[in-house]
């Protein structure tokens, strides 16, 4: 793996630069009832990325992980924020000028068969791009056999159907149309969840190298912890629409400060019989949140374990929140971030820090953790 | 006992000054009286209203004196000369728009010199006037009380008559009531009341009359069901020649038929016996003229065209009109839209190229008032009057507004001779020779003289068959 | 709730609206009008533009459909111009005869289909199936009004079972069901073939889903998989599309009622159109629209019933 | 092996019917499964897992057909039972919980409706009866309020609860087997905990026997006593948890237990992949399935002509499929 | 790391000819299919081939030989007019097949644009244009196609068109939900995201997309199509007579079903034929058109 690229970016303007994006969608059908408050799927989520680096992006299902990969590309309008690409604000840009940019903005989907029109051929599918863009001039299939070449594709693969292929190269065909246009940066939406463990890591290396080969930035969307850890640089953890805890990957995986964070590494289970027997895991209290209907204060707190281990502490302020007594703060006020250098930042009003850090929090990163 | 006909379509309006189609005229024949009648058999004409009548020394005057005591239905009173005066005016006043103002053209006015006598005054002598005044369309009397009570156009549904039957309802399109007039002056008829069924599809009514669903099978036209009729067990089936032929009318001011020998190519190319004989199966007459066979009038010594293909082929050659188109246009209806299938069949036959228009009743209306349609068929159903199709299909006059869409204009001195004509046989004579003079000229060739036919059950006593397209029940009665 | 219902009463209207007016102009581009109808073979120029100008067709169209919605705001559809009478009565008068025909039409037709469909459905690939979807198949072939026809034929006349009218002046309820009863059965025979093979691929589609898998896992029995669990799901499209088949069987109706010689709707439409009654056509279709929306909307009454997913919205 | 076993499956097969020739999707697998156990059926997507299982229930859908084998439940051939007779089997004796609980239940039904319906399959429960019953193991799936939930329709229900239900489904009749099909595949990682707590705690209480089919190694590891490897519709590797996991003896099962990456390594070294494309049934090599893509066979001889049987190893509780297994062994030695 | 990039093989490469045989076979693998296929080729044959195949023509009237039973001159007997049956019934293979396939152009081009158009725009567009759609999809459309006709005059061109434009609400109704299918499938959002324009979009991905179940609806609607010609025709507002079509053998033969009911059930089993024939076809295209949905060979038949 290269060097973090956090440091070379450290002077000028970043590939990329999102700053307080919003996505609220509403229901805008005739007559519907108006006036609610429609789903918050992104909330003032800022970050930035470098050239040749990766942004994981973890979080549970309906968290907003691809609202905001859709947002990156403009693929959906946002409600608010910015989002600075090369510099240049994409949130501006008009409908043509955003068709240009999406030349250098590319876009990988979870489902490598969906993803892919069943009725064109994969030639097709690659040529495409170049096709939209004007830069297809009769003679340019040596262009479309050589980025099939570059993700493992054949020749001869370029007149079957994406049906005749199997998951893992319908996936190739996917990344070969996404870098027909030698893009600067891939928004990758759970690019390997469909896939099988043994066609991912085909996927993730392939991935790897491309990104080497180009100086790519990649926004890397999964769910899966471990899949994330192995692919990032820094990761952010999205919870319920928010950026709830974002930083350099070790420091995020080792030391994490957002209770959420580390109830999703304590569940994430190790294939290794001696440590995934006996380990304790934080199971979480009730059932995912949802972004139509926000709870009040920390989004987190009603499933929150260090919420109800503060609970306990007589020192702590509480309040009766469902039939249980919570800390008040977490009830009532939204937290702020908390940085614990070297950008790691979470927004927790208890976070897993220093003395604070709960005896369950040390045990789902111990556990979680290869010996040593 | 209750008498149900089968009619084929529904009713709208029965108001005689705007009444139209046979269906309303078959119900208002129920519930109205005219000033004089048809004898259902003969023709001859009968008092109906009016017990006597006499005519002027110049003939520009007819004074009929009413039958005392006669009473509208529905208690609007009894029948007075102003009543008649009235029913007359109100077909004459252009605010009505009656269609059949034409029919009283010559009217100079109505009198009404005491309750019991009437006074029609002409312009000129009109030999015809009685036959305009029978018991059908504009000869119908209405009570005054009534359409001003009800209200001229709520008239058309709630119709108010002096006849043996009274209205009782309509429901629409399902069936129409008229209940027996117990007060009738010619005596109550021995029905209660007669129901007009609508039934569109001839063979499903035919299946009605067998099973007794129907008593009387009215309008009976298609073949195969007349065949069907027939033979079955327990139906009779009548008929008589009716007073109109069905006629192909080509446009003289349309080339190439202002060429007398394209027309008559026409008629001797279109082989009349065999659409009579082979489409008809036999159940329509001859038509030599547009005067048919009950007529008094009605004679054959008039030119004929029987079919004679080579001598059509000659005359088109002669004409230097081989091959050209002629559009045969017609109305939607049956058997108007059937009959030119073979019509266009033998023409083509013979060189000439048909190309069929069939327009839907509206379109054709307005098409045939413009008046540059090639040709068109259509027969004048009306009374025995032969007035009534010849001046309709001959007079300058009758076009526009009428029927004369050949626009043949060679007739006129004839029409209005036969008009002043107070002798009888003179003036049969001079209709005579209209007949022959247009029967030459070929604006209008007759196809057929249309043949009616009606089934009854053989419950139905006493039912006579008249030429008019109507049916009249007053003479009834239901065998149990 | 509230909500809901105003905005379905909305929905509502503006259907009826829309095809009343989309009515008003189509009439107004048919060539032919009123007053020379009335006048008929013997009209002159200035007869028919008296007329038209009594009736109010001489003025601009639109200002004829202002006046229209004006009228029809207080509740008057106008007079027939040929019979003379409110045009609403007369089509009051005929909106039994086509309610009973086209409702029981679709009764027989969903009575009849559904079974069918479902049985063809089960036993997907056999013998039977294929003769059920052949006969459907045959049965939407042949025109209805040959078909009715043709059951005149046999069933009124040769084994005497109905009468040959589809009508009756009997006020008697089962007179007029015996009446009823063949036309019915012709209009839901062309419909039944519809619905079946519908069902029939609803069904077979249901029957390929995972919750069906799992009660068979769970060892409930085939019979009230197929006729409960999965039923009710495969009904959810046939629902969707009675709606419209209801709208298709009051056109279908009108050759039904040709053959039967019943009244109904759909030939007093017809007929209007041919006379250019134009007040009667409007009104005509005023309640033609109101019924086929109002058949439309208790469908969705219904729908929500057999989905529980769509009736929360 | 059947000894003592609720479920024994011997030499079972599934053959489907396609254009390209009939394709065994269960080929000849055997296994046994003892009362309180859990036995993981782990395998690469399409290898025949969910299939076996259907087979074991002959819910094949046509035109598939389970073509030969024995299933022993508690020691009765069930595989011969006439079709009237297995319906008996089905939810009382054996369970399943399938994959994907979003389409898995009947959208319009409610899921008390849906729970009657099981439960009064097969016992003579009144509504009243099934309904408490319904209730009492609602609870003890731990959906709260069990009272009100009942009445709710699937969709108003979450994902992990809509599992919940099913699995309630699956034990209200005391199965003594209990089949669950990747039943947290479709859910987020933070329920998927939840779920598999909470199967692991109805199988010690009411003692089944539980089949658990998952691609995910790692909850292999945490719940299941014995592992059974299938590749290309047979089982290609069995082994006791304890001894084996992570010891295979199968080249196929070592190259996928090196292609996750895991949590527990170091993140910076790239995965080893298994090369090549899963294998299409239709078109199986005459040898063993794996070995084009096998590290250790590809290209060899006897693995390219000859299809390896399952047989013990090291202990006779360890099968494996593959003739070289001592390789593997010695490779981990000189390491 | 270059090793597991290696090119793969799982099928073997198959040369693009043999590939299109591959799939022309199956398709006609496809029992129904390839029968439905069979007799609409046969039946467009005997259209195209009519002048040459008919032994008389189709308008002759021959008086002298009405209402004819099946002889030697005349295979299946006369009509009232003296016409063969049969020669009619070819000729009338001409116009109803017209009939069929213009109603099924015109709708389907319309039908498909206006609900592809509103299903892929959404928001107002759709509504609107939903909401005119419900409007003409809630009239009868047989009374529609009535008025449309009894409006323009009965000729061929205006049965078709209004067939067609009976018909079209319907095709636009089908394609809108299968289009609001299609549109939130990622390979629309994936043609989105490398900057394909929506009119580009519409027609290179969501139409070729969405047209298969439609054709399939539509392979229906010309069955309907060819019977709301022969209601047409039995209200008198057909095509014009005297062209056949099996249509208007029908209603002529109708007052002869007692006498020669060969005449009106030749032409409605000539109907019969193309409708299944068609139903076969449209099933067919269903269980094979889609070039992933091989799983259906041959065992739905109907
Ligand atoms: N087009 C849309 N209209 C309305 N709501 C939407 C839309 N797209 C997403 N949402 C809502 O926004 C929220 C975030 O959705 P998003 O798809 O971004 O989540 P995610 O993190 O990608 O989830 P997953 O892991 O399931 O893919 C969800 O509540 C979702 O229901
Ligand atoms: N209805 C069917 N017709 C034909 N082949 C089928 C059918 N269902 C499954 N198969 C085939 O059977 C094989 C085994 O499928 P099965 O569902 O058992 O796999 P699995 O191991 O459960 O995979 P997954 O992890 O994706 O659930 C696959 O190759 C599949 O293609
Ligand atoms: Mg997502
Ligand atoms: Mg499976």
């Amino acid at each position: 793996m290269k060097p973090p690229a956090d440091a070379r970016s450290g002077g000028g303007e970043p590939l990329l630069r999102v700053e307080g994006l919003s996505k609220t969608f509403h229901d805008r059908r005739l007559f519907s009832r108006a006036g609610g408050a429609g789903v918050r799927a992104v909330d003032s989520v800022s970050f930035s990325l470098a050239a040749g680096e990766t942004l994981g992006v973890v979080g549970e299902t309906g968290s907003g992980k691809s609202t905001l990969g859709r947002l990156v590309l403009r693929l959906v309008e946002p409600s608010a924020g910015r989002i600075r690409f090369n510099g240049e604000d994409i949130t501006a840009l008009s409908q043509r000028q955003l068709r240009r940019m999406r030349q250098q903005v590319q876009m990988i989907f979870q489902d490598p068969y969906g993803s892919l029109d069943p009725r064109m051929s994969v030639g097709a599918i690659v040529a495409e791009p170049m096709i939209v863009h004007g830069l297809w001039h009769g003679g340019r299939d040596d262009r479309v056999l050589e980025v099939m070449r570059q993700v493992g594709l054949q020749a001869e693969h370029r007149n079957r159907y994406p049906h005749e292929f199997s998951g893992g190269q319908r996936q190739r065909i996917g990344i070969a149309r996404a870098m027909a246009l030698q893009p600067k940066l891939l928004v990758l939406d759970e690019p390997v969840s469909a896939l099988d463990v043994s066609i991912q890591a085909q996927i993730i290396n392939l991935l790897r190298e491309l990104q080497q080969q180009a100086d790519l930035g990649f926004l890397f969307i999964a769910h899966d912890l471990a899949v994330v850890r192995h692919v990032s640089n820094r990761v952010a953890v999205m919870y319920l629409g928010e950026i709830v805890e974002i930083g350099p990957r070790d420091a995020l995986y080792s030391s994490p400060m957002h209770p959420y964070t580390v109830s999703l590494l304590s569940a994430v289970p190790v294939p290794t019989v001696d440590r995934e027997r006996g380990r304790d895991r934080v199971v979480l209290h009730g059932e995912i949140g949802s972004a139509t209907n926000l709870p009040s204060g920390c989004r987190f707190h009603p499933r929150c374990y260090k919420a109800r281990l503060k609970a306990e502490n007589p020192d702590v302020e509480t309040v009766e929140s469902q039939g249980e007594r919570l800390p008040a703060a977490c009830v009532l006020h939204q937290p702020r971030p908390v940085d614990a250098g070297d950008g790691h930042v979470a927004i927790c009003h208890f976070p897993e820090r220093g003395g604070d850090r709960s005896e369950v929090a040390v045990r789902a990163v111990e556990s979680s953790r290869g010996a040593g | 006992a209750e008498l149900r006909v089968r009619i084929g379509s529904d009713v709208g309006n029965l108001d005689p000054a705007r009444i139209f189609g046979i269906e309303n005229q078959t119900v208002a024949s129920h519930v109205y009286n005219g000033l004089v009648k048809y004898d259902q058999a003969t023709n001859k004409i009968l008092p109906d209203l009016a017990e006597s009548w006499s005519v002027s020394e110049d003939g520009t005057a007819y004074t009929f004196k009413l039958r005392d005591g006669v009473m509208f239905h529905k208690g609007y009173g009894q029948l007075t000369s102003d009543d008649v005066k009235f029913s007359l005016e109100r077909v004459l006043n252009p605010d009505t728009k009656s269609r059949y103002a034409g029919q009283l053209a010559g009217v100079k006015g109505v009198e009404a010199p005491d309750p019991l006598t009437v006074r029609v005054v002409l312009e000129a002598p009109n030999a015809g006037l009685l036959n305009k005044l029978t018991d059908f369309n504009q000869g119908w009397i209405a009570s005054r009380k009534a359409v001003t009570e009800i209200g001229d156009k709520q008239y058309a549904m709630q119709p108010v008559g002096t006849g043996p039957f009274v209205f009782d309802k309509w429901s629409p399109g399902n069936q129409v009531r008229v209940v027996a007039n117990k007060d009738y002056f010619g005596g109550a008829p021995s029905l209660d009341a007669v129901t007009f069924r609508i039934i569109k599809d001839e063979t499903a009514a035919a299946i009605a009359l067998e099973n007794g669903e129907i008593d009387v099978f009215f309008a009976l036209q298609s073949p195969p069901v007349i065949d069907r009729l027939k033979k079955a067990d327990g139906v009779t089936v009548m008929n008589r020649v009716a007073n109109h032929t069905i006629n192909l009318v080509l446009n003289q001011t349309v080339k190439p038929l202002d060429d007398i020998r394209v027309r008559k190519a026409i008629a001797y190319g279109i082989n009349r016996e065999a659409l009579i004989a082979g489409y008809f199966k036999g159940t329509k007459a001859p038509g030599h003229s547009v005067i048919t066979s009950s007529f008094p009038e009605y004679t054959e010594e008039v030119p004929q065209y029987a079919h004679d293909p080579e001598k059509a082929k000659a005359l088109l050659k002669e004409a230097g009109q081989e091959g050209f188109e002629l559009e045969l246009i017609t109305v939607g209806l049956s058997p108007y839209n059937e009959l030119v299938i073979p019509m266009a069949s033998d023409l083509e036959k013979v060189g000439i190229k048909t190309k069929i228009t069939v327009l839907e009743r509206g379109a054709y209306l307005q098409a045939r008032g413009k008046g540059d349609i090639m040709t068109c068929i259509t027969g004048i159903v009306g009374p025995p009057d032969p007035d009534s199709p010849l001046v309709s299909l001959y007079a300058t006059k009758s076009f526009p507004p009428g029927m004369n869409t050949s626009r043949y204009d060679k007739a006129d001195d004839l029409l209005a001779s036969a008009s002043a004509e107070q002798d009888p046989a003179k003036r049969t004579a001079i209709y005579q020779q209209v007949m022959s003079q247009t029967m030459e000229d070929v604006p209008v060739l007759p196809l057929y003289a249309d043949q009616l036919f009606m089934a009854h059950s053989s419950k139905v006593k006493g039912l006579v068959q008249n030429s008019l397209f109507t049916v009249q029940a007053y003479t009834v009665s239901l065998e149990e | 709730m509230l909500r809901y219902t105003a905005r379905r009463l909305l929905l509502m209207s503006i259907t009826v609206i829309g095809m009343v007016t989309v009515v008003f102009f189509l009439l107004r581009a048919i060539p032919g009008d009123p007053a020379s109808y009335m006048l008929g073979d013997y009209a002159t120029e200035e007869s028919v533009a008296a007329l038209k100008a009594e009736l109010g067709l001489d003025r601009p169209v639109w200002e004829q459909y202002l006046g229209f919605v004006k009228r029809a705001l207080t509740g008057d559809l106008g007079t027939s111009v040929v019979t003379g009478q409110p045009a609403f009565d007369e089509v009051l008068e005929s909106i039994p005869w086509s309610a009973a025909l086209s409702v029981s039409g679709i009764v027989i037709a969903v009575l009849a289909g559904v079974p069918l469909g479902v049985m063809s459905a089960v036993r997907h690939g056999t013998f039977a199936d294929l003769f059920i979807m052949f006969g459907a198949l045959v049965g939407i072939s042949f025109p209805v009004f040959w078909v009715g026809l043709v059951c005149i034929l046999l069933l009124a006349h040769e084994v005497r079972l109905f009468p040959a009218l589809g009508a009756s002046s009997s006020t008697d309820f089962f007179t007029q069901v015996h009446h009823l009863m063949l036309p019915a059965l012709v209009l839901g025979f062309s419909v039944a073939a519809y619905i079946a093979r519908l069902t029939r691929s609803a069904m077979l589609e249901v029957l390929g889903q995972d919750f069906v898998r799992v009660a068979r896992a769970m060892g409930v029995p085939e019979r009230r998989i197929v006729y409960r669990l999965a039923l009710r799901n495969a009904l959810i499209p046939v629902l969707a599309v009675i709606g419209v088949t209801f709208a298709w069987s009051l056109g279908s109706a009108i050759l039904v009622e040709a053959v039967f010689s019943r009244p109904g709707l759909g030939s007093m439409i017809l007929k209007a159109v041919f006379a250019r009654d134009y007040q009667l056509v409007q009104a005509g279709v005023f309640v033609l629209a109101s019924a086929v929306v109002l058949v439309n909307t208790s469908l969705d009454i219904v729908y929500g019933w057999v989905d529980p997913r769509v009736s929360v919205s | 092996m059947s000894d003592g076993a609720v479920l024994a499956v011997r030499d079972l097969s599934t053959v489907f019917p396609s254009e390209a020739g009939p394709v065994t999707t269960v080929d000849g697998v055997s296994f046994s499964l003892g009362a309180g156990e859990t036995l993981a059926v782990v395998g690469e997507s399409g290898s025949g897992k969910t299939m076996t299982f259907l087979s074991v229930l002959r819910l094949v859908p046509p035109p598939g057909r389970v073509t030969g084998g024995e299933v022993l439940l508690e020691g009765a051939d069930i595989a011969a039972l006439p079709a009237s007779e297995m319906r008996w089997i089905r939810g009382a004796g054996i369970a399943m919980v399938f994959q994907d609980p979003l389409t898995a239940l009947n959208p319009v039904f409610t899921i008390g409706d849906q729970m009657l319906e099981v439960i009064r399959a097969h016992t003579a429960m009144s509504p009243r009866q099934a309904r408490a019953l319904a209730l009492e193991v609602l609870e003890r799936v731990h959906i709260p309020a069990p009272a009100k939930r009942i009445d709710d329709y699937p969709h108003q229900l979450s994902g992990g609860m809509r599992q919940r239900v099913l699995i309630a489904m699956a034990i209200a009749l005391r199965p003594k087997v209990l089949i669950a099909d990747e039943p947290t595949t479709a859910l987020d990682v933070t329920v998927q905990a939840q779920i598999l707590e909470l199967l692991a705690e109805l199988r010690s209480e009411l003692g089944m026997g539980m089949v658990l089919i998952t691609h995910d190694l790692g909850l292999v590891a945490r719940y299941a006593d014995r592992v059974a490897v299938m590749y290309a519709g047979r089982v290609v590797e069995t082994s006791p948890i304890a001894q084996g996991f992570g010891r295979s003896r199968h080249p196929y099962t070592r190259s996928l237990f090196r292609s996750i990456p895991r949590l527990d390594l170091p993140a910076d070294q790239p995965l080893t992949v298994i090369a090549g494309q899963p294998p299409d049934l239709a078109r199986l090599p005459a040898g063993c399935a794996f070995e084009p893509r096998c590290f250790l066979g590809n290209g060899r001889e006897d693995c390219r002509s000859e299809r390896p049987a399952l047989l013990p190893t090291t202990s006779d509780r360890h099968l494996s499929a593959c003739p070289h297994w001592r390789a593997l062994i010695d490779a981990e030695a000189g390491a | 790391m270059s090793a597991e990039l290696a090119p793969e093989t799982t099928a073997e490469a198959v040369p693009r000819g043999r590939a299109v045989r591959r799939a022309l076979g199956r398709y006609l693998r496809h029992p129904g299919l390839s029968l439905g296929l069979f007799v609409l080729v046969l039946l467009s044959f005997v259209a195209i081939a009519a002048p040459w195949l008919a032994p008389h023509g189709p308008t002759e009237a021959d008086l002298m030989n009405t209402l004819a039973h099946p002889s030697g001159d005349y295979v299946l007997g006369t009509d009232q007019y003296g016409r063969d049956i049969l020669s009619r019934l070819i000729w009338g293979a001409r116009i109803s097949l017209e009939v069929a396939l213009a109603v099924v152009a015109l709708s389907l081009t319309f039908g498909s644009l206006i609900g592809a158009i509103a299903g892929y725009a959404g928001g107002w567009l759709e509504r609107t244009m939903m909401m005119g759609n419900d409007i003409l999809l809630a009239f009868p459309g047989f009374l529609l196609a009535l008025a449309l006709v009894a409006a323009r005059g009965s000729s061929l061109e205006n049965v078709i068109l209004a067939v067609s434009i009976a018909y079209t609400p319907r095709v636009a109704a089908v394609m809108r939900s299968v289009v609001i299918t299609i549109r939130p499938r990622p390979f629309i959002e994936a043609s989105r995201a490398i900057g394909m324009s929506s009119s580009r979009v519409l027609l290179r991905h969501v139409l070729p997309n969405a047209l298969p179940p439609v054709i399939v609806v539509t392979t229906v609607s010309a069955a309907t199509a060819i019977l709301a010609e022969a209601g047409l025709s039995f209200l008198g507002l057909g095509v014009q007579p005297p062209t056949a079509t099996w249509g208007n053998i029908i209603s002529d033969g109708q007052g002869f079903i007692t006498s020669n009911p060969l005449i009106s059930l030749s032409a409605g089993l000539c109907i019969a034929i193309t409708v299944i024939a068609l139903n076969l076809l449209g099933d067919g295209l269903r269980d094979t058109l889609d070039p992933q949905m091989r799983r259906y060979t041959g065992e739905r038949m109907l």
